[in-house]
């Protein structure tokens, strides 16, 4: 009876084309995160006072600070309703691995969440007074830093995706372990600022983006099985 | 494979399977087996500990002693992959997509039975017509059939029921009853709870009865 | 069977581990107070300025550099090294709780995590104090700094878990799990000082030998060492048997010792 | 048989002393808000590579920003677990109006998350360089800001509560409201930073919480009413 | 109050109440009156909406026409506070504290029958012994006690009970009972809803029957 096992490329595409009509059903819902990071943002402008001189010197960690943060805001969202509705239980009882669907959940997460914040970054970045000559390096750090950002992010919303009301915890988790690539990512644009070379930052981050693409996914399916027991 | 010759392993077999949560003992040392061809009924009181059992079949609990084998192997994540069809309490459906667009998505994720299309399941339980109908506008009988339909598809010769004839009318005990004599006859095994005796599938049955401390 | 988890079977059944824990916990205690009272007054020469013969075998003289200041190192370091070998061991355990499910490793990893955390707080706290004089300021973004900072979020991420889950279990192993992928940030410490340029003293003490440090500097911190180990000893039995017979409430063994006790 | 109706205070009693209660029961949960907020300082800090002179002037906004962003996360807990279980039932059908006992709630609410923030302040400020001549006026702004943010978000978490996923909606809604609270807080301390007299905002802050504090509870609690239809 | 003259006005009203829910009629035009010492029996299917009508009178939803009256007088927010008590689907109880402190917390909002303690609503119900346990660690069955403590121990003359009986052992039903009785005795007037027929109080009834658009 049993008939063709689907393949991996197979269950990534299924995962993707309904992670895609979701999003798209609920179209309000993607664009939270980037509205979340611009009025950080706003809010930091406004705190600060409008001052362009400073604010130019302080651009690049605002920026990477309100990605960062809009990031973990809407980790919650990554595997909650799909435990909540049964849908883990069911990719559990698969016959592809569970840190493959993981992997590609995590990165349809990313794309559906960040990818719009990057695109709207080089506007931010203008409203921050940023000098033209750091955007590349930021945009480049951003590329290379929030996918990574997301994997960890998924071992941790893995963990507490059993817990009622997760909240704050999530965000006590996660920091601590964003931590390296906030240091290399803003790192990375403020040697720029300073003439160095920022290449070294930009190559760690890749680096750890490999690894992060290689071991994440099986942790947080550990852990996924672990919070769900 | 409708053949079920009798040197072949039973599907199913679990021995001295004991499951305590936070200390507390859920089930006793329990021994069951499902044959090919064969259902096999848990009863028992609410809280007697069937859904526990079910999820601990399935892999998505770890019991605390006993072995369980599919198939005569190890019962292993990979090899319980692709074998077990599960229908829980939850129905793993999403509520922003249509009944097709969810029955894709699982049939994507964990395989298709040879020959069956998700549209033909659909109409198998009964809910032609209801392709592009959002689940949030089902009712809850639809919703158990549209979990119906997925196990259809699904190619697992392994099927876990948790309470599947729960919220459906007249109508619905039938189809469960003639879905699962179709898949015995297919060369399936079955194993279903339940939890007063409102209904019980017309087919070879073992009966499991499970009380507080068994 | 490996021999260490046959060990941690035996000694896991839980009244086994309870009356193991109410045995020993009261001797480190009292040993690992003995050694730090031993070694404070060692550090403050007040050993040194007892009417005794052999009273100069105990001077430790001020600092070259840093006068009398530098004596908060005999709080500092020991509480600086036990920070980094607590969460160590947490995750050891926490490993073990999670391979071969052994419930005394799951309670014996929960119970590392508050005393750790407060080593860690202990040696952010005499750090800054320090710092003051040393370096003109309380703190600074500094990479070693920074990441005992982290370590302390660390802990504190452990215990929130542990305290978020219900089912006693499933939160320890979750718990375990996080303290086993933050074991990375424990090199990171420790190299933090080689790998980028930071305020914070590089390597200088070593226990045998090829030690930058005055000798007569390093007796008081052994003995500190020996008695921060014993205390933490003892602490982490109390704790445990306390989590231990919380979970095992109502159980005959428990009620028992309850009934005796009264 | 109807006996003795409570009046105001003993209502009042009731629910603070409940709320204190929960607190004490679930101690770890109540310093969450904290710990975030010591974590976007600490991920500032970091991101802005430790320069001391550097943080020093943007210290105060990024303490306003820190502070207003762990209220923020959460207000989610103001109403949510009442609503779920059933209690602001029974509290609609009190006889004490229920704008007096949200009022209550939200005071209780300010005490227990952001009041341990305030009490941390000081030390925060130490982490950030903040001059320690600004420091009295931060408080200041804080202790007189913070409470009228609660209330605002009290009217936002009422909104909202009866939603199933609100998450970042409450952050939306809730930021533009917080946007003059936090220039005349901020700005008060910006203005202390120049040498300028910084009464003048603290005043505005102060007419803000009277205002606040009679008119919210009556919106929140219309509010409420309203999404548990 | 223990006289219910014939000429003072129901404790309870309604004329032509309807109910609309996305502009689908839940309820049609409806009349109800509850006198003193007396029980309103509502009874309907799954989904016929007892539970909207409970909570319209209640004040909890808004009708969209019709007029409800409370000992005479037009039903405004001011004149339901303190006369309304009810019990819901949702029981209004606090997991992490104790039986006593939940009641404590809600009489000290709602008020307290003249002359009665916590601790005696919790006798009352038969939660003696469990003054100190937390409601986390209660059964579902114990849980629903406690809303009937709650109840009894509130000054409202007017109950609104949503499915009293369900989670109730027999014991339990009986105490149901009782405390209706009680109730009515002391002047008060209940509106009970009930799903089946399984159990209904043995005192001066009446019914109302809801079925779909009705
Ligand atoms: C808040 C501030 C500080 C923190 C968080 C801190 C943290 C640490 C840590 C984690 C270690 C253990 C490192 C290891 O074993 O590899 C350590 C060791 C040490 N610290 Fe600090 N420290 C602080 C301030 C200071 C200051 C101000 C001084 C004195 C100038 C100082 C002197 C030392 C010394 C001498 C050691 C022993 C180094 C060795 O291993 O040889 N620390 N500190
Ligand atoms: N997540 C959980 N945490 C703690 N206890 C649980 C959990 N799930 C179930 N239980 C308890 O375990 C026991 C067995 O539950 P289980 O769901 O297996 O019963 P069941 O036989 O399926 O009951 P029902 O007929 O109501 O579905 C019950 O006493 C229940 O209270
Ligand atoms: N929040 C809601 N939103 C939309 N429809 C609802 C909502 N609550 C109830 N309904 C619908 O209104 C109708 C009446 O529901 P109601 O809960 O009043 O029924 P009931 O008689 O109490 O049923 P039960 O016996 O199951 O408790 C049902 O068709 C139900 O689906
Ligand atoms: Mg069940
Ligand atoms: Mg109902």
């Amino acid at each position: 009876m049993s008939g063709p096992s689907p393949g991996l490329l197979q269950a990534a595409r299924a995962v993707a084309v309904r992670d895609a009509q979701l999003v798209w059903r609920r179209r309000g819902d993607a664009l939270q995160p980037a509205m979340f990071a611009v009025l950080v943002i706003v809010l930091f402008a406004l705190a600060l006072g409008g001052e362009a001189r400073l604010l130019a010197k302080v651009a690049s960690a605002v920026l990477w600070l309100a990605v960062l943060l809009a990031g973990l805001l809407s980790l919650e969202s990554l595997f909650r309703a799909d435990a909540e509705d049964g849908t883990l239980e069911q990719w559990m009882l698969a016959p592809v691995p569970l840190g493959w669907l993981v992997l590609i959940r995590t990165a349809m997460h990313w794309a559906t969440t960040t990818l719009p914040l990057l695109v709207a970054t080089p506007l931010l970045a203008e409203l921050l007074h940023l000098p033209h000559a750091e955007l590349p390096i930021l945009l480049a750090s951003l590329a290379l830093g929030t996918p990574l950002l997301s994997l960890i992010g998924a071992v941790v919303a893995a963990l507490t995706v059993g817990m009622k009301r997760s909240g704050i915890l999530v965000s006590l988790l996660a920091l601590p372990l964003y931590v390296p690539v906030l240091v290399f990512g803003a790192g990375s644009v403020a040697a720029a600022a300073q003439g160095l070379d920022s290449s070294g930052a930009l190559y760690l981050l890749g680096a750890g983006l490999v690894a992060g693409l290689l071991l994440a996914p099986l942790a947080a399916a550990a852990a996924l099985r672990i919070a769900l027991n | 494979m409708p053949d079920s010759d009798s040197a072949r392993p039973p599907l199913l077999e679990a021995h001295g399977l004991c499951f305590t949560r936070d200390d507390e003992p859920v089930f006793g040392p329990l021994d069951l087996s499902v044959d090919t061809g064969e259902a096999l009924l848990v009863q028992g009181d609410n809280g007697a500990g069937k859904t526990t059992l079910l999820r601990v079949l399935a892999g998505l609990l770890r019991a605390d002693h006993g072995r369980v084998r599919i198939d005569g192997r190890e019962a292993t994540p990979v090899e319980r992959a692709g074998v077990i069809g599960y229908l829980g309490h939850l129905p793993g459906l999403k509520a922003d997509l249509s009944t097709l667009e969810n029955l894709e998505h699982l049939a994507g994720v964990q395989g298709r039975r040879r020959g069956q299309l998700p549209a033909q399941a659909l109409e198998a339980v009964g809910l032609a017509g209801y392709e592009d109908a959002l689940v949030r506008h089902l009712s809850a009988g639809q919703r158990k059939r549209l979990g119906l339909a997925r196990l259809w598809l699904s190619p697992a010769p392994l099927w876990l029921l948790d309470e599947p004839y729960a919220n459906l009318d007249l109508g619905g005990i039938e189809l469960v009853n003639r879905m699962i004599q179709a898949h015995l006859r297919l060369g399936g095994g079955v194993l279903l709870t339940t939890h007063g005796a409102y209904a019980e599938p017309p087919v070879r049955t073992r009966l499991l009865h499970l009380g507080r401390g068994t | 069977m490996n021999p260490l988890v046959r060990w941690f079977h035996q000694l896991g059944s839980p009244p086994t581990f309870d009356r193991f824990a109410a045995r020993w916990a009261k001797w480190g205690y009292a040993l690992g107070l003995l050694a730090m009272v031993i070694g404070v007054l060692w550090a403050l020469n007040v050993l040194a300025r007892l009417p005794s013969p052999l009273g100069g075998m105990f001077n430790v003289p001020a600092d070259y550099q840093q006068g009398d200041s530098f004596r908060i190192l005999y709080i500092h370091v020991p509480a600086a090294w036990m920070s980094m070998a607590v969460f160590g061991l947490m995750a050891i355990y926490a490993a073990i709780a999670l391979v071969w499910r052994i419930k005394l490793c799951e309670i014996l990893a929960m119970a590392c995590a508050p005393i750790g955390a407060a080593f860690t707080l202990i040696t952010l706290v005499t750090g800054s104090i320090w710092g003051k004089p040393m370096w003109g300021t309380w703190w600074d973004w500094d990479p070693r700094l920074t990441t005992e900072l982290i370590l302390l979020f660390l802990y504190l991420g452990v215990i929130g878990i542990y305290g978020a889950i219900d089912d006693r279990r499933i939160a320890a192993r979750a718990a375990s799990f996080l303290a086993i992928v933050g074991v990375v940030l424990l090199p990171i410490i420790r190299y933090s000082v080689v790998w980028w340029n930071s305020l914070h003293q590089g390597q200088t003490i070593r226990l045998l030998g090829g030690s930058s440090m005055d000798p007569s500097m390093i007796p008081p911190l052994v003995w500190m060492l020996v008695g921060t180990k014993l205390w933490f000893a003892g602490a982490l039995l109390t704790r445990a048997r306390a989590d231990n017979l919380r979970r095992e409430t109502g159980k005959a063994w428990v009620r028992q010792l309850a009934g005796s006790a009264r």
